[in-house]
């Protein structure tokens, strides 16, 4: 169980937090303008590297705010984390 | 042979392994097809292209033969999903774990004890009756127990009101069992070597080399090597390839933990799972229990995963069954599920020709072995998706006709 | 008896009296279970699980391979090492064949965990570990000190000589001074098991005094010191596994440690200087003592020491075998294999450092020659490895490399190196590497000859490394002789991974206090007195307790409903809603964000209405539905079912902060703040009416689907004129400290009326009457609004919301798709199980034999106390073309038939709601 | 019920069934542990940004100074300022209604773009004193709760076994616990279970009994 730097409470131990998968993906401007193969690229493909991994995270049990980090996915270890972009971080569900 | 061989009770010594396994080859400089990944999956497809008769064929595998998930999971093996689609590869497996120690001329430890799948609340009971009911009429041997019925089968399992989820009932499969995962693997691999299928192990792909929408190479840590077809079976390192090929897929690789105890006098003779409670255990041959835990949240190719789910894991597992107190964890770890949208895999096409993709069976993996390996090996040889697996192509995703295992079964494992 | 005078910590002054197989012993305190059968010259403990062979004690430590004891008494313990058994008076055990045994009964032993923050853990208490927690400790910082022993000192005997004086003086020093401090705290019985990130250690305390018997620690420290010591490593022979063959360091240990001594005429075969000390203590202790060097050189100052006693010292020399029966008679010496009697075999091959949990955390190790082991190899960041652990075998090098500058102080032995020696000539089939799994040389020959290459197949093959001890003794011995076969170096092979647990763990060690009802919370409302006062029966739902229903004695639970129903559909009945999640949904764009949510349009909801709404999945699934109050231009009170509150204020805040920032408005819990009564059934209106004498709620005042805001006593209470029975019905929603009044009231009021609190099962028929979905039982995460009949919930007008793209995929617009429908069994009478297939009924009514497809299944079924018959809520395909059609549905083997209806079976009209 | 026959609505404690059980707890433990139920005050949680005026204008309100560093709080004439996010404060007080409290906060900050929403019922509190405080919360929270990394005005958003809490510390070994009423036994039930520790016989039959410890 590793330590997660919350961006606005620091270091807390990774269960408090939630996990919201890869960032950086905006929601289409135009949903009805997409082919069906269109939108499902957004509703159900997520990037799935081995390596570093930009990914959105909640620190659910704290403050409740979103933010985003890398993250090495072959360490599991956060190489950063920072606030949200400021737009398609990626809502995806 | 659908029933439990002799000596594979718990307690049981284990058979000895045969003196000869499988010829670990150098590569050559191409073949008919290259199954990338010697897990399960890519060793049974190899053993069954073999029966169809196709032996120009090598098998790569990263690492150690079987070393990846084969090496990790808990075994257990049984057909009892929800939807028809599931149900009809998984019973395939099933039946082909049947015969397959007379197959594979090898003892497998194939011990078909029942699994027990518990209801804790009265959605759990609807879902259970639901699939059971589902079962029945797909054939599949299943029926409903209530929890006096679930202390008969399973008499260590706390059926008493005085815990916090009372187990209000269960599904019971019969004919699900558990099986030895190194045997089951090098049994495969032992035929596929015999008949001719090269074993490359420590043999990364790195690449791939594409004339149009045909893949015409291998890249590899030790070559280049040609192929006619490429089958790919590499499980929780799947998305790693598909990048080599620009494909996209959604599946997301998560860590998934598993353990063991010390060796113990038969206590358990059945299988149990528990979604609500997030545990399933059975006592394997020399006496181990053998328990896995739920699926890490997050991404991750590591290997390992966080200590507080087992925790969590050992807390469900006392609560469930109370004389397991004193039991110890001897040995921990965890492997990489790559899991999809809809908690089913996707076999089939892929915008190569003649690139077969099979993957996403999160933790369903193993008991689909022999079936997968059985159905993807024809879906090879003819070039098109077997009836069984057509259901799951990576289309589904684009039409929604997804096959919805975790929202409607309640059990994922 | 082989207790020796003058030797051992062991308090001689009492006797403690223990059952090992049957026999009584009596030991000291102080002794382990190892210490009195030694002590005791007890016969073989057990035999081995293959083939039989008799098996004794191997080693003093957790590394023993074979000294397993499944303890009886006081309460059954499976496999543990007699040599870490602390004896107690009344303790029963046995030795173990293989397998440990489990209790039948509940263990009543208590469990805790404890999160400890330090500057510094260190693991270990031996020389190096108490040298660097002093360091550590006068440097100021918070140090925690495990180590797994019962005392500190490591395997410090008493023997050596530290800052001038005997080492014992100086452990008890180091451990006084850091017992004074504040800020060091210092648990021995203490094994560290696991290392993971950022500095987390979990150690498990065996407690000998407090409320439980075990704790785990879990220990986060902004630096770990691991100085874990190193294990002997054994030599590989012909029946290297007969009971009196044994680790040399162990006899020292038993020795100066328990004052046993473990034999009486000594060989001791080494490739290491170690054991040299092994030999001139037993034989000061007055055993007969012989030296076989496998190494040319001996070196000098060990050379000295024999000859002033007179050990005769063979350089150059192996043990090739053994003799015996239960135990060792004779060890078979060099190429001759000449017998050389002897009831004690020691053996060293060096030593191995403990590394375990410097590779828990992905520590590398390299292959250092000079050693003839594993050590430590790229250092890791926060992480230290001090001591034997990193390799560093020598007394005086430990103190050195632990203790900084006022380091304490041992004089340097110079010595010769290990030689590395993983095995002798001999008949491989009874050379025993992994002596629990009783796997030989022969073993791993036969994996390599079948083609395994790799450490990890080798271990698999023959089984070695998987049995209790995880191969402390036998792992790297086995990587030694499988490059030997394969021709390889080892730094090429490798080992195989060593995983936590360092040691077993007991399950409910780990478990903790999460047992029982501490498992998982058990939530109550703040009227849960009421209900059980009542005598109300709950479920589980999520982590609430709800009241199901209320049974008058008498009553099962099918006639509590059909009773809690007539009177809420003749009178008047009240149910606890408090566990609906609510959230208070503010700001100029809060409109906006929940037409973004919601199918239906919320914005053009006026001020003091309600609205019902329903929420999809971006897959265009329904996720959850619940009504909207508007509470101002720029405020909604939104309810979520109880099992999706978390879920569905998480989506939002999802939605809101990742997708939407730029949206003003704020989202804030208030599940818990209010309480909601509902107040349902014809009487209804005379009860709130009642209460609440000052609002108007009448149905032109106070119309359906709206709200208005009153006070009870001068305490605020907002009444909503909201229906989930089809009844005329209100909720009555109050902050929570007063719910448990506010419920008192309504059921004073209503007693006029027979008011009849019900339960959740009675609010399920109502609304299972009307053709309400339960999200959740009704719905498994495949089903639209449309498939439930909800597509007049779902705009046409609003250009975009959640999920409304994928209803226009195929999928979507089949017309096959599963839909809700009702289901009336055509006999009047069968209740049909929920969960239930549903297939076309054949011409003879019988079931068909398998495969069958099905149609669908049963998501609701119940007695209807209005219908005065059973009926279902079933998903079906195509369900709603097919409305008057009979199907069948497999009841216990047997086709039942069910005619498809519409949802809606009591009140179409829609006439009772308003009263 | 006596309650029930009162002229005006009575409030009930969430944990008023714990009262004698903890005040009966406190008097064998004393002085090592004291755990008290906290008094029922009034509490909104403050949305504003914490750039503009919002928080100086709520301070004029509450009458005292706002938090500004994160997982700290202030006290306030009858109550406490937590902050509990980049623009999320809890404020209590104990000398107003809530509906007031609510409507005072709420006003002055909306001129401001923020508001203010009453969660007097959302959060119950505990009081843990003595030697033993620090300590027994360390059964069920990760935090570091050593005095010098959670001193007096320091506090957070945590868990305590499975329960979401705010953990609030007060001068020397005085802590508070908030938490959802519905989570308040769980957390009770925890801390008493844990308090065993510190009874002068600490239950014998559950704990290393004689025949167990060497």
């Amino acid at each position: 169980m590793q330590l997660i730097a919350c961006p606005w409470c620091g270091p807390r131990e990774e269960l408090e937090f939630s996990y919201g998968g890869q960032a950086h993906v905006a929601y289409p401007s135009d949903p009805a303008a997409l082919t069906d193969e269109q939108w499902a690229r957004f509703v159900f493909f997520r990037d799935n590297p081995k390596g570093p991994f930009a990914e959105r995270w909640a620190h659910s049990a704290g403050c409740r705010r979103w933010f985003t980090a890398v993250r090495d996915t072959r360490t599991h270890r956060f190489l950063s984390v920072g606030p949200l972009a400021a737009s398609g971080s990626g809502a995806t569900s | 042979m659908s029933t439990a061989s002799p000596g594979t009770a718990p307690g049981a010594a284990l058979p000895e392994h045969p003196d000869a396994l499988w010829r670990d080859a150098a590569p050559k400089r191409s073949y008919d097809v290259v199954i990338v990944g010697g897990g399960g999956h890519g060793l049974a497809t190899a053993h069954y292209l073999a029966k169809l008769g196709i032996t120009d064929v090598a098998v790569v595998e990263k690492g150690w033969l079987a070393g990846g998930n084969m090496a990790r999971n808990t075994t257990l093996i049984r057909s009892n999903y929800l939807w028809d689609e599931s149900a009809g590869i998984y019973e395939h497996a099933l039946k082909l774990w049947e015969g397959l120690e007379e197959d594979l001329g090898y003892p497998i430890l194939f011990s078909q004890r029942g699994v027990l799948n518990l209801a804790h609340t009265e959605q759990d009971v609807r879902d259970s009756v639901r699939r059971v009911e589902a079962n029945k009429l797909n054939g599949i041997d299943a029926e409903w127990l209530d929890p006096d019925e679930v202390a008969k089968v399973c008499p260590i399992v706390n059926v008493s009101d005085d815990i916090r989820y009372p187990v209000q009932g269960a599904t019971f499969q019969p004919r699900a069992g558990i099986a030895k995962h190194d045997y089951v693997a090098w049994g495969f691999a032992r035929r596929a070597s015999d008949a001719g299928v090269d074993i490359i192990q420590d043999c990364e792909v790195t690449g791939f080399v594409t004339e149009g929408d045909r893949v015409t190479g291998v890249r590899t840590t030790r070559g280049d090597i040609g192929c006619g077809t490429v089958a790919l079976c590499a499980a929780g390192h799947t998305s790693v390839l598909l990048d080599m090929l620009g494909v996209p897929a959604p599946l997301q690789s998560h860590p998934l933990q598993a353990l063991v105890s010390e060796l113990l006098e038969p206590v358990h003779p059945t299988i149990v799972m528990s979604n609500a409670v997030h545990v399933y255990v059975s006592q394997a041959h020399k006496g181990e229990l053998v328990m896995g835990a739920g699926v890490d949240t997050y991404n991750g190719y590591g290997q390992r995963g966080a200590f507080h789910i087992i925790e969590r894991q050992m807390a469900a597992a006392v609560e469930l069954f109370p004389v397991f107190a004193r039991a110890h964890l001897l040995r921990s770890w965890a492997g990489v599920v790559d899991v999809t949208p809809d908690a089913s895999p996707i076999v089939g096409r892929t915008p190569y020709d003649n690139v077969f993709l099979n993957c996403g069976w999160g933790t369903g993996g193993f008991k689909a072995t022999p079936g997968i390996g059985w159905a993807f090996a024809d879906t090879v040889a003819h070039g098109r998706p077997h009836p069984l697996i057509a259901p799951f192509g990576l289309d589904r995703f684009v039409t929604g006709a997804l096959v919805d295992e975790h929202g409607a079964a309640a059990v994922a494992h | 008896m082989s207790r020796v005078e003058g030797y051992g910590r062991v308090d001689r002054g009492r006797t403690v009296t223990v059952t090992v197989d049957g026999t009584a012993y009596t030991g000291h305190p102080g002794d382990t279970l190892a210490s009195v059968l030694l002590a005791h010259d007890a016969r073989p403990l057990d035999t081995s699980i293959k083939y039989g062979r008799p098996r004794g004690i191997g080693a003093a430590w957790v590394e023993d391979p074979t000294g397993l004891v499944q303890i009886e008494e006081p309460f059954p313990e499976p496999m543990v090492l007699a040599s870490t058994v602390e004896i107690t008076d009344g303790l029963v055990a046995r030795g173990v064949d293989g397998q440990g045994r489990l209790s039948q009964v509940a263990d009543v032993a208590r469990y805790d965990h404890r999160h400890v923050h330090c500057d510094v853990l260190v693991v270990g208490a031996g020389p190096a570990g108490l040298t660097a927690a002093r360091r550590a400790a006068r440097e100021g910082l918070d140090v925690v000190l495990v180590d797994d022993r019962p005392e500190p000192g490591g395997t410090l005997t008493g023997t050596e000589t530290i800052d001038g004086r005997p080492s014992r003086e100086f452990v008890a020093d180091v451990v006084a001074e850091l017992a004074a401090l504040p800020t060091v705290t210092h648990l021995q019985r203490t094994t560290a098991f696991g290392h993971h990130d950022d500095g987390l250690v979990l150690a498990l305390e065996r407690r000998t005094r407090g409320a439980s018997r075990q704790r785990v620690h879990r220990i986060r420290a902004a630096r770990v010191v691991i100085a874990a010591g190193a294990i002997e490593r054994p030599i590989v022979f012909e029946d290297d596994d007969r009971p009196g063959v044994m680790l040399a360091a162990s006899a020292r240990d038993f020795l100066h440690r328990h004052g046993v001594l473990a034999g009486r005429e000594v060989v001791v075969c080494t490739s290491d200087d170690a054991a040299y000390a092994a030999a001139v203590d037993l034989l000061d202790a007055a055993a007969a003592v012989r030296v076989l060097d496998a190494r040319s050189r001996v070196p000098e100052v060990w050379a000295r020491r024999c000859a002033e006693r007179g050990i005769e010292v063979s350089a150059g020399t192996q043990v090739r075998g053994t003799r015996g029966d239960d135990r060792v008679t004779a060890a078979l010496v060099g190429e001759e294999r000449h017998e050389v009697p002897c009831d004690l075999l020691l053996v060293s091959g060096g030593w191995n450092p403990t590394v375990h949990l410097f590779t828990h955390v992905g520590g590398r190790l390299t292959w250092d020659p000079a050693l003839g082991a594993f050590r430590p190899g790229t250092p890791l960041p926060g992480v230290e490895v001090v001591g034997a652990a990193d390799g560093v075998f020598d007394l005086a090098g430990c103190l050195r490399q632990a203790g900084g500058p006022d380091a304490p102080h041992a004089d340097e032995e110079p010595g010769e190196p290990t030689m590395v020696l993983w095995r002798t000539a001999g008949d491989p089939a009874r050379q025993f590497v992994d002596l629990q799994r009783d796997a030989t040389v022969a073993d791993i020959a036969r994996a390599v000859g079948a083609g395994m290459r790799s450490v990890e197949h080798v271990k698999r093959y023959t089984t070695i490394g998987t049995a209790h001890d995880q191969g402390k003794t036998s792992g790297i011995v086995a990587s030694g002789i499988t490059a030997e076969l394969l021709g390889r170096p080892i730094e090429d092979l490798g080992t195989t991974t060593f995983r936590p647990p360092y040691t077993p763990v007991a399950f409910a060690a780990l478990a903790g206090r999460a047992r029982g009802d501490l498992y998982d919370p058990v939530r109550t409302t703040p009227i849960h007195d009421r209900h059980v006062a009542a005598g109300a029966e709950f479920e589980d739902v999520g982590q609430w307790k709800r009241a199901r229903h209320y049974p008058r004695v008498g009553e099962d639970m099918t006639a509590a409903v059909l009773r809690e129903c007539a009177a809420v559909r003749t009178s008047v009945g009240v149910m606890d809603g408090s566990t609906l999640g609510k959230i208070d949904v503010r700001g100029p764009d809060a409109a906006v964000l929940l037409d973004r949510l919601y199918t239906n349009v919320m914005s053009s909801l006026k001020v003091g209405r309600v609205r019902y709404g329903v929420m999809c999945g971006n897959d265009g699934m329904v996720l959850d539905d619940g009504t909207v109050l508007r509470l101002a231009d720029d405020r909604f009170l939104v309810t979520t079912t109880t099992g999706n509150a978390a879920a569905v204020l998480d989506r939002m805040e999802e939605w809101l902060q990742t997708e939407w920032p730029d949206l003003r408005v704020r989202l804030t819990s208030v599940t818990e703040q209010l309480a909601i009564v509902a107040v349902a059934g014809p009487r209804s209106r005379d009860v709130v009416g009642a209460v609440f004498a000052d609002v108007d709620v009448t149905n032109e005042a106070f119309g359906f689907m709206s709200w208005q805001d009153t006070a009870l006593d001068g305490v605020p209470v907002r009444l909503a004129r909201i229906s989930f029975s089809g009844e005329l019905a209100f909720e009555v929603s109050v902050g929570s400290w007063y719910a448990a009044a506010v419920w008192d009231r309504l059921l004073e009021a209503g007693r006029p009326y027979g008011i009849t609190p019900y339960g959740t099962e009675t609010m399920h028929v109502l609304r299972a009457e009307k053709g309400y979905p339960i999200i959740g039982q009704d719905t498994d995460g495949t089903v639209t609004p449309h498939d439930l009949g909800l597509g007049w919930a779902v705009s046409r007008k609003k250009p975009d919301f959640l999920g409304k793209r994928s209803f226009a995929r195929p999928q979507n617009q089949d017309p096959r798709r599963k839909q809700l429908v009702s289901l009336l069994p055509v006999d009047a009478a069968t209740k049909l199980p929920e969960g239930s297939q549903i297939v076309d009924l054949a011409e003879d009514g019988r079931l068909p034999a398998p495969p069958v497809p099905m149609l669908g299944h049963v998501t609701s079924s119940y007695h209807s106390a209005a219908l005065a018959r059973p009926f279902a809520l079933a998903l079906v395909k195509g369900g709603r073309e097919r409305i008057g059609e009979v199907v069948g549905v497999p009841v216990a083997g047997e086709l039942v038939a069910a005619q498809i209806g519409d949802t809606v079976l009591v009140d179409p009209e829609g006439a009772r709601r308003d009263g | 019920m006596a309650e029930i026959q009162t002229a005006t609505l009575t409030a009930r404690h969430p944990l008023e069934g714990y009262r004698d059980l903890l005040e009966a707890l406190s008097a064998e433990l004393a002085p090592a542990l004291a755990l008290e139920l906290g008094g029922l005050v009034a509490a909104v949680d403050l949305r504003v940004d914490p750039a503009g005026g919002g928080p100086a204008a709520v301070e004029q309100v509450v009458g005292g100074p706002l938090p500004t560093r994160p997982d700290t709080w202030t006290a306030l004439p009858a109550g406490q300022a937590l902050r509990l996010g980049p623009d999320e404060w809890l404020l209590t007080s104990a000398a107003a209604q809530p509906e007031d409290w609510e409507f005072a906060v709420d006003e002055a900050a909306a001129a401001h773009g923020g508001m203010a929403v009453d969660v007097s019922a959302q959060r119950t509190a505990l009081r843990l004193r003595g030697g033993a405080a620090r300590e027994l919360l360390t059964t069920g929270c990760a935090l570091d709760l050593r005095p010098r990394s959670f001193p007096h005005g320091r506090c957070a958003q945590t868990l305590f076994g499975q329960a979401a809490v705010v953990l609030v510390a007060h001068g020397g070994d005085d802590l508070q616990v908030l938490v959802r009423p519905s989570f308040a036994a769980h957390v009770v039930d925890r801390l008493v279970d844990a308090a065993t520790e510190y009874r002068p016989d600490p239950s014998p039959e559950s704990g290393p009994a004689s025949w167990e410890t060497p």
